[in-house]
């Protein structure tokens, strides 16, 4: 194949593995919230949508809930204000999708003799990029609780841009710690810069150089993806549905989406720049280097395989965590919500970067 | 290659309009909005300016721009809210008597 | 290709620039105009300003825009209460005004001298983050007074009981 | 058992390490994958009844969809009182009257339906029928239907159970 061609064909395959990987995941997803909720709350969960007889514990409720949100009346409020309702969706799903781009699910491989990276897009900017798309996200709440012209998606729309913009700016700060320490905004180098060594036995991860960071940066993204414990944009307790209550069929299956993408986007983003991203701990590129000095050698390919692998595991396991958080922490109220935000999760991440700054200047002398 | 000057009319193009924003409209929100235009018409030139010559300076008084443009937006939509409590208006005709 | 790009971006930010500047409601305007930052972010990306494009969007859209629309929801003015706009002819001054001021601009912008050439690598982080904590930092330093002082200002304006 | 005074207790102050609550959410997390864990494993934790397949036992008064009762010739014991239909505070009973073949009773139902739709399982109807006609004791709740003509039961119904 020739430059061009092969560009555009790599280009394409990476796209489409890693879209198709996370809105595979997102379709998981909506299984594993509702049987793991049932199941943490001692029910039985979906379990009845089946084909030609089988069940499958409930694994084809999903493909059941898109066919029904596909076929359902798509309809439009009186009050509601029609370009921008119809609008809203598409600005709470784009930068969800957006987001994927910037993160490596895997090390460079050689295929046909040239260097590919397995990242959509290796900008020079990473995390900044991350941040712009994720501050886009807020517009999708905020719009579909204005134009629906009703009281409470109007509330939830409130509340939402309030509290977006309160943890935006925690969220920012927790990661300065990460720049500091691996000396990029480049996920890729972030990545590279996880696979040394600290002490010679625990993995050079974020989340052992960052620990606070990583606390403040988990609660931040949970906040920004409207999750438990701060779902209160849409919490149903007061607001009926909140900033989608006017939204049915498709229109309404679409921020349902958004939502789990967020959610592992937000996985994949904690996976890479606190886990290590593909990074298997003691895992070099000819097999294991134990901390005892022994080693293992491992073939190129099962290297890759174990990488890609340890990526994966990771983002599910995040992915996982928001749905367990979801049914173990009550909603927070709002105004406990916004001092959170400004009374405690600012000063520390503010904290976080002043302590960091202190001992890399003590470890550079 | 686009000419360095092309980009300066854009900055121009777009500070011109942030300006008849200003001065036409009455809305206060769309007036604040327009200031941001000004500015960011103003931070085109800059950035242009900056890579064409070669010098980081470009680039940070953009990003001091920026900074302006978020500190003068807060104030001023700070300035607002209070305003709209008291007038209950957005229009700017109304909103004269520098006093109260 | 550059200028393809830059023809289509710089057509998306003028249009933009113009839905902001003529639509009747506040939401509609604020939604035109991150549609002009994010033109004009892609325009510094074409001048390998990569890190201000970020900013562009994180400072601009990720937050003063949200700001907006966090005021429009706020107040929530009903559309008939929007306050009735200016007559046409001084919307025609004013466009004429413009005109010649973006003429003269215009005028003045090809007697600018520049070199013509690529794009010289100052947009990046590390160079702008070199720059400002070096030759610019006490400019860097003062900006956060700024933002601090903004800060006090905007609490202090918008909060009944202090 | 006598009515008690129960002391509750009052919340006490939180200690440092609580009111960081960390370690109370990870404490939180672990209570609920042991659910999770317990449920998936065996199933005995999940109390969930899974109703159209198994059916909770309901208790002898419980009142459900009503059935009228034969006699052992098979014809309804019904004789078109009316005292059902009068006693029914929702108006839900219709009964069109005939004269019975059978020379020893007076009438009989040529029409017996019951709204279900309008029916508020008071029970009334059974206290009131003078020959033990109408009885509310399948433990069948009024099962789903897609028309409200479906849900008009006649007395080929009522009498099938």
């Amino acid at each position: 194949m020739t430059g061009p061609l092969f560009d555009i064909t790599v280009a394409v395959a990476r796209i489409a593995v890693f879209f198709a990987f996370c809105f595979g995941l997102v379709v998981v997803m909506t299984w594993v919230e509702r049987k793991g909720a049932a199941y943490i709350q001692d029910r039985r969960g979906p379990n009845r949508a089946d084909i030609f007889g089988i069940r499958a514990w409930g694994l084809f409720h999903p493909l059941a809930d898109a066919l029904k949100f596909l076929f359902k009346e798509d309809f439009i409020p009186d009050n509601a204000h029609r370009l921008f309702y119809q609008m809203a969706p598409m600005f709470s799903l784009a930068p969800a999708i957006l987001a994927i781009a910037v993160i490596p699910f895997g090390p460079d491989v050689t295929v046909m003799g040239r260097k590919v990276a397995l990242q959509i897009a290796d900008l020079n900017v990473g995390i900044l990029y991350l941040f712009a798309v994720s501050g886009m996200t807020v517009y999708g709440v905020v719009l579909a609780g204005w134009a629906s012209g009703s009281k409470y998606p109007l509330l939830g729309g409130l509340r939402s841009s309030a509290q977006m913009l309160s943890y935006e700016v925690s969220m920012g700060l927790s990661l300065i710690g990460i720049f500091m320490v691996f000396e990029s905004v480049r996920m890729s180098q972030i990545v590279a810069g996880q696979g040394g060594l600290l002490f010679g036995v625990l993995p050079k991860w974020g989340v052992f150089v960052q620990p606070l960071g990583f606390i403040l940066f988990l609660v931040a993204q949970y906040a920004e993806a409207n999750r438990t414990p701060f779902d209160l944009p849409e919490g149903e307790s007061e607001l009926v549905a909140g900033y989608h209550t006017e939204y049915g069929s498709f229109k309404f299956s679409m921020f349902m989406m958004a939502e789990y993408l967020h959610m592992v986007v937000g996985a994949a983003v904690v996976a890479t720049l606190f886990f290590g991203g593909w990074q298997v701990p003691y895992l070099g590129d000819a097999g294991f280097l134990l901390p005892g000095g022994s080693a293992v050698a491992v073939p190129p390919a099962f290297v890759l395989l174990l990488r890609i692998g340890a990526f994966v595991s990771k983002v599910v396991f995040f992915a996982w965590l928001y749905v367990w958080i979801r049914w173990t922490i009550p909603r927070f109220r709002y105004d406990q919500v916004m001092r959170l935000g400004w009374k405690v999760m600012l000063p520390l991440s503010l904290l976080n970067i002043f302590a960091t700054g202190l001992i890399l200047l003590l470890l550079k002398k | 290659m686009i000419a360095p000057s092309a980009y300066l009319l854009l900055s121009a193009i777009l500070f011109g309009i942030g300006a008849v924003g200003v001065v036409t409209r009455k809305n206060v929100l769309i007036i604040l909005m327009s200031v941001e235009l000004m500015l960011n018409g103003v931070n085109v030139a800059f950035v242009a300016a900056g890579s064409y010559l070669g010098d980081a300076a470009g680039g940070v008084f953009a990003f001091m721009v920026m900074t302006v443009a978020a500190a003068e937006a807060a104030v001023g939509l700070a300035l607002l809210i209070a305003l709209y409590r008291l007038k209950e208006t957005v229009d700017i005709t109304e909103l004269k008597v520098l006093k109260w | 290709m550059e200028t393809v790009l830059f023809i289509l971006f710089g057509a998306i930010a003028v249009c933009g620039a113009i839905m902001v500047v003529t639509r009747k409601h506040p939401m509609a305007s604020a939604l035109y105009l991150i549609l002009t930052l994010f033109a004009v972010a892609a325009l510094f990306v074409l001048r390998q300003a990569h890190f201000l494009a970020a900013v562009q969007v994180i400072v601009y859209a990720g937050a003063v825009v949200v700001l907006f629309v966090f005021v429009i929801m706020l107040i929530n003015v009903p559309e008939s209460r929007l306050p009735v706009e200016r007559a046409t002819t001084t919307r025609v001054l004013g466009v004429l005004a413009a005109g010649v001021f973006i003429l003269e601009s215009a005028v003045l912008a090809r007697r600018f001298w520049m070199p013509k050439g690529p794009a010289a690598e100052v947009g990046t982080v590390e160079t702008m983050g070199r720059a400002l904590f070096t030759d610019y930092l006490l400019a860097f330093e003062i900006t956060s007074v700024l933002l601090l002082a903004a800060v006090i200002g905007a609490i202090a304006l918008a909060k009944r009981k202090i | 058992m006598t009515i008690g005074v129960k002391k509750v207790a009052r919340p006490r102050e939180m200690s440092f390490p609580e009111s960081l609550y960390l370690v109370e959410i990870v404490k939180g997390l672990g209570v609920t994958m042991g659910h999770l864990l317990s449920n998936i494993v065996r199933q005995e934790g999940i109390k969930t009844i899974e109703y159209p397949e198994v059916r909770r036992e309901m208790p002898p008064r419980f009142r459900g969809r009503h059935r009228l009762m034969k006699r052992e010739n098979g014809s309804p014991r019904c004789v078109a009182c009316y005292c059902c239909a009068t006693a029914c505070p929702a108006k839900c009973i219709t009964i069109v009257a005939g004269e019975s073949p059978d020379p020893a009773v007076e009438k009989y139902p040529v029409r017996f339906d019951i709204d279900m739709l309008r029916c508020v399982f008071c029970g009334m109807c059974v206290e009131a029928c003078p020959c033990d006609a109408i009885r509310m004791d399948t433990g069948w709740f009024t099962p789903p239907d897609d028309t409200r003509e479906k849900l008009i039961f006649t007395i080929d119904t009522l009498l099938e159970k």
